[in-house]
C-alpha cells in the first residue's frame, strides 16, 4: 500500500518543487550557518591570528606608538626555559591532578549512591549540583569570607572537630595552606559536575547486564569491577577531560580567591599570563605565552570531541 | 599490535588518532611535570605536533 | 545436568499477583516450555528459577537441592536473555569466557573452552571482534556460547529468539533444538509463540494470569487441552467452541447438541448446565447428510486445505478440509464431528472434564 | 519476605545511601546557606567569633549594597532631621547617612542587559545553525561543528589581549554591544551542539508533510520546527544566560565602568571602614539567586547541557 505522501511528492519533480519553493536546500544551509561562521571568525578566529602575529613581536599594547620589532621565536625560547613559568606549569600541574582526583572519587561514589534509588534521590541531586551553576568569581569572592583567617567558618568548624585553634593558621595566607583552599573550593564546585555525568554512564548500563553477570557467577565485587566500572569509564573520561580542560585555563574562582599568592603558591598560568599581559604590558610576549597556553588546551579539546563522539553513539 | 601497525601504513584513522592522542597527552605531561627542564621546553613542540596531526589525521578514512 | 521441581510457586509485587501457586516438574534433560500470552507470569517463572527474582512462598528445587531463597550466582544455572545481555564493553572471546573466569578457572583451560564453544556455535572467525557490531544471529550464538561454555546444571532461555526477525527465527530455532538434542541439557524456555513451543519443546507449561492451565507434552496439550484457554490459545486456527445446555451422567458418551445426540469419548464426571463442546478444525468433515446444519460464510484457500468459515446454531465453526472438496459462500451443509477428538469444557469454570480420552492427560 | 531482584539495592544499602547522599548534601549546602544568612546580619554580627548561627535579622546589607554613605561625627548626626523612608532609617541606625545610590543597580542592570542581549544573539543565530547541520548537507559540517566547539574551549585570557586591542580600535571598548557580542561567540558553540541534538531529535517526517502540503522551507523551519524545538530552546537559552551572567574573566579584563557586569563589581564593595562582608554577601545572594531557580527549572535538561548534548537522560 503506497503512503499517501510518497505520491504527493511524485506529483512535482523535485528540481521543479525547489525552484517553486524559493531557496535551494543548499542556499538555506548557507544563509543559515554563515553568521554563526562569521561571528566566530571575528571574534574568535581573527583574533587568534592576531595574537600569533603579536606572539613574534615585541609589541606592548600600553605603548601602540613605539616602534614594533619582529622578535621571531625569542618570545617562545624565553617562556618555555624559563624556569619561573615552568614553575607556575607544575602549580598548575599540581591544583589540576588534586582537583580531579578528589573530584572523580567523591563525584563517582556520590553517583554510585544516587543510583541505589532511594527515596528523594532526585531532589538531592538537584541540590547538590547548585554550587557548579554558579559564578566562580562570586563563589571565589565568598569563599574568601568563609576563610577568613581567625574569625571564618572554615577556622571555626577546623577547630570545632580537631581542637587545633582557629587563631593558628590562615587558610589563604602564608604557611602552605593555599593551595589546598583553592582545591577546596574546585573540589566543593565541580564534584556534582563529575557526579553528574557519572550517574549518566551508571544509568547507561541496562539492568539485564548485571542480571547476566549473575547468572554468570560473579560476585558483586567482580561485577562492579568488570562491569560498573570499564561501563563508566568512557563517561568518567569525558569528565576528567573537560575539568582538565577548565582547571588548566581556570582564573576567575582563583583570582578572586588568592589572586595567585600569597607570593607565588597559587600563581596557575592564566593568572601569571594575565599579569604579563594586562599589568606588566608584555603583549608580544604574552601572546606567545597564550599561545602556548590556546595549543595545549586546543589538543586537550580534540580529544575531548573524540571522547564526547564515543559516548554518543553509545 | 600488528594491526595497529598495519593501519598506520595504510594511513586509517583509529591507530593514527590514537597515535596523536598519545603525543598530546605526553606533550601535556611533559609541560607540567617538575622533574626535567629540557622536557618542558620541548613540551610545546609536541603538543603542537600531536594537535596539528590528530587534525590532518581525522580526516583519513576509517 | 538436573531436575528442576517447582512446588507451590507464588510471587506477589506489592498487589499484584504476578505468579499464583504454580506446581510442576522438569525431568532431567527436558527441553521445556513455558508458554503464555505477555503478562502471564512465564518470565517471573523463569526469573526465579533462575534466581534473579526470589519467590514470595512455595520452593524450587534444583536436584533435589532447595535453591528457593538462593541468588543466581548460587544456582549453577546459564541463562540466554531476551536481549542477549551481552557485555557491551567486551570482545566476543571475553564475553564468552566471562562465567569461566567468574569462577577462577586456569586460563588454558578457558581457551580451550572458549575455542570448544565457538567451534560448536561456528562463531571461532569472530572471536576477536566486538559484540557492538554482530548481527542478530550472531549475538544470539555468543549468548548461546556464553550460557553453555560452563555444563551447568540448567538452561534458562527468555523468549530468546524474540529479538530476531523472522527469517533467523527459524534457523535459530532448528539450531537451538538440534543443540539440546546433543547435550541434552535441561533447558527451560519462555515463548508467547505456541507454535515455537510446539515445534522445540519437549514438554509444555500453558500459563495466564499467573496460573498454570496445563501442563504436558505438545500432543497432549493439541489434542485434549485441559482448559478454555489453552483450548483457544494453542493451534491456528483455533479449536472452535459450541455452545450449549444439556446435561449428562458420568459413564455417559453422548451428549445432546440441541436436539441431536453427539458422541463424544466416554464422561468420567457428571456434566450439567452451560456446556462448550471443543472441536479443532481439523476433525470437522462437512457432509450434507451431516444432521448438524451450517452455512459456509467464507472459505480460506491455503494450496493444500483450506479453511471453511461456518455458522451454525451454536456459534461460528472453522473446518479444515481438503482444498478438492468444492464449498462456495452461501451453501448449506451438514458438520460430521470426529468423536473420538472431541473436549466438553464446563462453561462457567472452563475446565475440561475428565473423559476417557484425556482422563491420562491432567496432573493435579 | 520483601519484593526482591538482583538488580534492586536492598532497603539497608538504599537506607545507607540515602543518608551519606543527605548529608553531603547538607555539607555542600553549608557555605551557601552562611552566605544568605550572613546577607542578613549586621556588619559586628557577620565577623563575630566564634560564628554566630542565631542572630536578629536586619537588611542593613542590602541598603548598604545599593547605597552610598558617609559616617558623620555623632554630634553633627543629632543634628539632622529625623531619618526619611526606611532605607535612611536602617542607615541611621549604624551612624551613617546615605549619600547617594551605589553603582550595584547599575551593574546588576549591565549584566541583566549583556545576559539577555547576548542570550537571544547566540539563540537565534544557533538555532539557524543547527537547524542547518541537523537537516542539510553541509560541506565539511564534522569540521565545522568542531570548530564551533573548539572555540568554547580557548583560554578566555588567550584571546581577550587581541580582543582588546581589537575593541579598542573598534571603539567597542567597555560597550553593552561589544559585550553581547564577545559572550555571543562564547555561548554560540554550546547553542548549536545542544539545539542541533534538540532538533535531530524532531522527525523529519514532520517538515516533510509541511513541504508536501506547500510550504517553503522557512515555514517548515518556522511553522514545524520551532514550536516543537520550543523547550530545547528554552533549556539552551537557559544556559547561555547562566553562562553570560556568571563570566568573569572577559568582564574584568574589558570592561572598567559602563558596561561592567556584576560579578567584577562584587569583590570591589567596601563598606565604611574595611569589607563590609553583609553588602558582599547580599550581593551574592541576589546574584546567585535567579542561577539556584534556574538550575532546579533545568534539572532534566542539566545533564545535556554540561555534556554540550552528548549524554541524554
Amino acid at each position: 500500500m503506497p503512503n499517501p505522501i510518497d505520491i504527493a511528492a511524485k506529483a512535482t519533480p523535485p528540481a521543479l518543487a525547489r525552484k517553486v519553493r524559493g531557496l535551494s536546500d543548499r542556499t538555506i544551509a548557507w544563509i543559515f550557518v554563515a553568521p554563526t561562521i562569521f561571528l566566530l571568525l571575528a571574534i574568535n578566529i581573527f583574533p587568534l591570528i592576531w595574537t600569533i602575529r603579536l606572539s613574534f613581536t615585541n609589541y606592548a599594547a600600553n605603548k601602540p606608538n613605539a616602534e614594533v620589532k619582529w622578535v621571531g621565536i625569542r618570545n617562545y625560547t624565553r617562556i618555555l626555559t624559563d624556569e619561573d613559568i615552568w614553575s607556575h606549569m607544575t602549580t598548575t600541574a599540581h591544583f589540576l591532578i588534586w582537583t580531579i582526583v578528589l573530584q572523580v572519587i567523591i563525584g563517582f561514589t556520590l553517583a554510585w549512591l544516587i543510583n541505589r534509588k532511594f527515596k528523594g534521590n532526585d531532589l538531592l541531586t538537584t541540590l547538590i549540583v547548585v554550587p557548579m551553576m554558579l559564578s566562580p568569581a562570586v563563589v571565589g569572592n565568598f569563599w574568601t569570607f568563609l576563610y577568613q583567617p581567625q574569625i571564618g567558618m572554615v577556622n571555626y568548624i577546623v577547630e570545632f572537630f580537631t581542637g587545633i585553634p582557629a587563631a593558628s593558621f590562615s587558610m589563604l595566607g602564608p604557611g602552605g595552606l593555599a593551595p589546598w583552599s583553592i582545591i577546596i573550593v574546585d573540589t566543593w564546585m565541580w564534584t556534582p559536575f563529575v557526579m553528574l555525568i557519572c550517574l549518566a554512564g551508571l544509568r547507561s548500563i541496562p539492568d539485564y547486564i548485571y542480571e547476566a553477570a549473575e547468572v554468570d557467577r560473579a560476585s558483586k565485587w567482580r561485577q562492579f569491577w568488570t562491569i560498573t566500572v570499564p561501563m563508566v569509564l568512557p563517561f568518567l573520561m569525558l569528565a576528567v577531560l573537560f575539568r582538565g580542560i577548565e582547571n588548566f585555563k581556570m582564573f576567575d574562582m582563583v583570582n578572586l580567591l588568592t589572586g595567585g599568592g600569597p607570593g607565588d603558591e597559587t600563581l596557575l598560568t592564566s593568572i601569571d599570563l594575565k599579569r604579563e599581559a594586562f599589568e606588566k604590558w608584555r603583549t608580544g610576549y604574552s601572546s606567545a605565552y597564550a599561545i602556548i597556553l590556546f595549543v595545549t588546551v586546543f589538543g586537550l579539546a580534540s580529544i575531548y570531541v573524540k571522547a564526547l563522539n564515543k559516548v554518543k553513539e553509545r | 599490535m600488528s594491526t595497529f601497525l598495519t593501519g598506520l601504513l595504510r594511513f586509517r584513522r583509529g591507530p593514527w588518532e590514537l597515535l596523536a592522542t598519545i603525543l598530546i597527552a605526553l606533550g601535556v605531561v611533559m609541560l607540567m611535570q617538575p622533574f626535567f627542564l629540557w622536557a618542558y621546553t620541548w613540551s610545546f613542540l609536541v603538543t603542537l605536533l600531536g594537535t596539528v596531526m590528530f587534525i590532518i589525521t581525522s580526516h583519513f578514512p576509517e | 545436568m538436573a531436575e528442576i521441581v517447582i512446588k507451590n510457586l507464588r510471587k506477589e509485587f506489592g498487589a499484584f499477583t504476578a505468579v499464583q501457586g504454580s506446581s510442576f516438574t522438569i525431568r532431567d534433560g527436558e527441553f521445556f516450555m513455558l508458554l503464555g500470552p505477555s503478562g502471564c507470569g512465564k518470565t517471573t517463572t523463569l526469573r526465579m528459577i533462575a534466581g534473579l527474582e526470589l519467590p514470595t512462598s512455595g520452593q524450587i528445587l534444583i536436584d533435589g537441592e532447595d535453591v528457593s531463597m538462593r541468588p543466581a550466582s548460587q544456582r549453577d544455572i546459564a541463562m540466554v536473555f531476551q536481549m542477549f545481555a551481552l557485555y557491551p564493553h567486551m570482545n566476543v572471546r571475553k564475553n564468552i569466557a566471562y562465567p569461566l573466569v567468574s569462577q577462577g578457572i586456569p586460563k588454558a583451560e578457558v581457551q580451550r573452552k572458549v575455542a570448544e564453544v565457538a567451534r560448536i556455535l561456528r562463531i571461532d572467525h569472530m572471536l576477536d571482534s566486538p559484540v557492538g557490531g554482530l548481527s542478530g544471529g550472531d549475538r544470539q550464538r555468543v549468548a548461546l556460547g556464553r550460557a553453555i561454555v560452563r555444563n551447568p546444571k540448567a538452561f534458562m532461555m527468555d523468549e530468546p529468539l524474540g529479538a530476531l526477525d523472522a527469517e533467523f527465527r527459524e534457523i535459530m530455532a532448528e539450531e537451538l533444538r538440534a543443540l539440546h538434542d546433543r547435550m541434552h541439557a535441561t533447558t527451560v524456555y519462555v515463548t508467547h509463540d505456541q507454535l515455537e513451543a510446539m515445534q522445540m519443546g519437549d514438554k509444555i507449561v500453558v500459563m495466564n494470569h499467573g496460573v498454570v492451565e496445563q501442563f504436558g507434552t505438545p500432543q497432549e496439550i493439541y489434542d485434549h487441552p485441559a482448559t478454555l484457554f489453552v483450548a483457544d490459545f494453542i493451534g491456528s486456527p483455533a479449536m472452535n467452541f459450541l455452545r450449549f445446555d444439556s446435561q449428562a451422567a458420568a459413564g455417559a458418551d453422548q451428549v445432546t447438541l440441541g436436539d441431536q445426540p453427539v458422541t463424544l469419548p466416554q464422561l468420567q464426571e457428571p456434566a450439567i448446565g452451560a456446556l462448550v463442546l471443543g472441536v479443532r478444525p481439523e476433525h470437522v468433515t462437512l457432509s450434507d447428510t451431516a444432521p448438524l446444519r451450517a452455512r459456509i460464510e467464507a472459505v480460506e484457500y491455503l494450496g493444500t486445505t483450506q479453511i471453511v468459515t461456518l455458522s451454525t446454531p451454536f456459534g461460528t465453526v472453522k473446518a479444515r478440509t481438503p482444498s478438492t472438496q468444492p464449498a462456495r459462500p452461501g451453501d448449506l451443509t451438514g458438520l460430521k464431528l470426529a468423536a473420538p477428538r472431541l473436549s466438553l469444557f464446563d462453561a462457567t469454570t472452563g475446565r475440561a472434564f475428565r473423559t476417557a480420552a484425556n482422563a491420562g492427560v491432567f496432573h493435579g | 519476605m520483601s519484593a526482591y531482584s538482583v538488580t534492586e539495592p536492598s532497603k539497608a544499602s538504599k537506607l545507607a545511601a540515602g543518608l551519606l547522599v543527605t548529608l553531603y548534601t547538607i555539607i555542600t549546602l553549608l557555605p551557601l546557606v552562611w552566605i544568605i544568612s550572613t546577607s542578613f546580619k549586621t556588619g559586628p554580627d557577620s565577623i563575630s567569633y566564634p560564628p554566630k548561627v542565631f542572630f536578629e535579622p536586619t537588611v542593613e546589607g542590602y541598603v548598604n549594597l545599593f547605597t552610598t554613605r558617609t559616617r558623620p561625627a555623632v554630634s553633627e548626626l543629632e543634628t539632622l532631621p529625623p531619618p526619611e523612608g526606611l532605607m535612611e532609617e536602617i542607615a541611621r541606625r549604624q551612624g551613617t547617612i546615605i549619600t547617594g545610590p551605589s553603582r550595584f543597580g547599575e551593574r546588576f542592570m549591565n549584566s541583566v542587559i549583556i545576559g539577555f542581549g547576548s542570550t537571544a544573539l547566540s539563540i537565534f543565530l544557533g538555532t539557524l545553525a543547527a537547524y542547518a547541520f541537523s537537516r542539510f548537507k553541509v560541506p565539511l559540517k564534522d569540521d565545522l561543528l568542531f570548530f564551533i566547539l573548539s572555540t568554547r574551549m580557548m583560554p578566555p585570557i588567550a584571546v581577550a589581549i587581541p580582543i582588546y586591542l581589537m575593541y579598542r580600535e573598534l571603539g567597542l571598548s567597555d560597550t553593552h554591544l561589544g559585550m553581547i557580542l564577545l559572550y555571543t561567540a562564547v555561548n554560540i558553540s554550546l547553542a548549536v551542539w545542544l539545539l542541533k541534538g534538540f532538533i535531530d531529535e524532531i522527525p523529519r517526517e514532520y517538515e516533510e508533510a509541511a513541504l508536501i502540503d506547500g510550504y517553503t522551507r522557512f515555514q517548515a523551519f518556522r511553522k514545524v520546527v520551532l514550536p516543537q524545538a520550543a523547550t530545547g530552546i528554552a533549556s539552551t537559552a537557559i544556559f547561555c544566560l547562566i553562562f553570560a551572567w556568571n563570566e568573569y574573566a572577559f568582564a574584568v579584563l574589558l570592561t572598567s565602568g559602563n558596561a561592567q557586569t556584576a560579578p567584577p563589581f562584587i569583590p570591589t564593595i567596601i563598606g565604611v571602614g574595611g569589607q563590609d562582608w553583609p553588602a558582599v554577601a547580599a550581593g551574592a545572594t541576589l546574584f546567585l539567586l535567579p542561577v539556584m531557580i534556574f538550575t532546579i527549572l533545568l534539572r532534566k535538561h542539566l545533564l545535556r547541557g554540561i555534556t554540550f548534548g552528548a549524554v541524554r537522560k
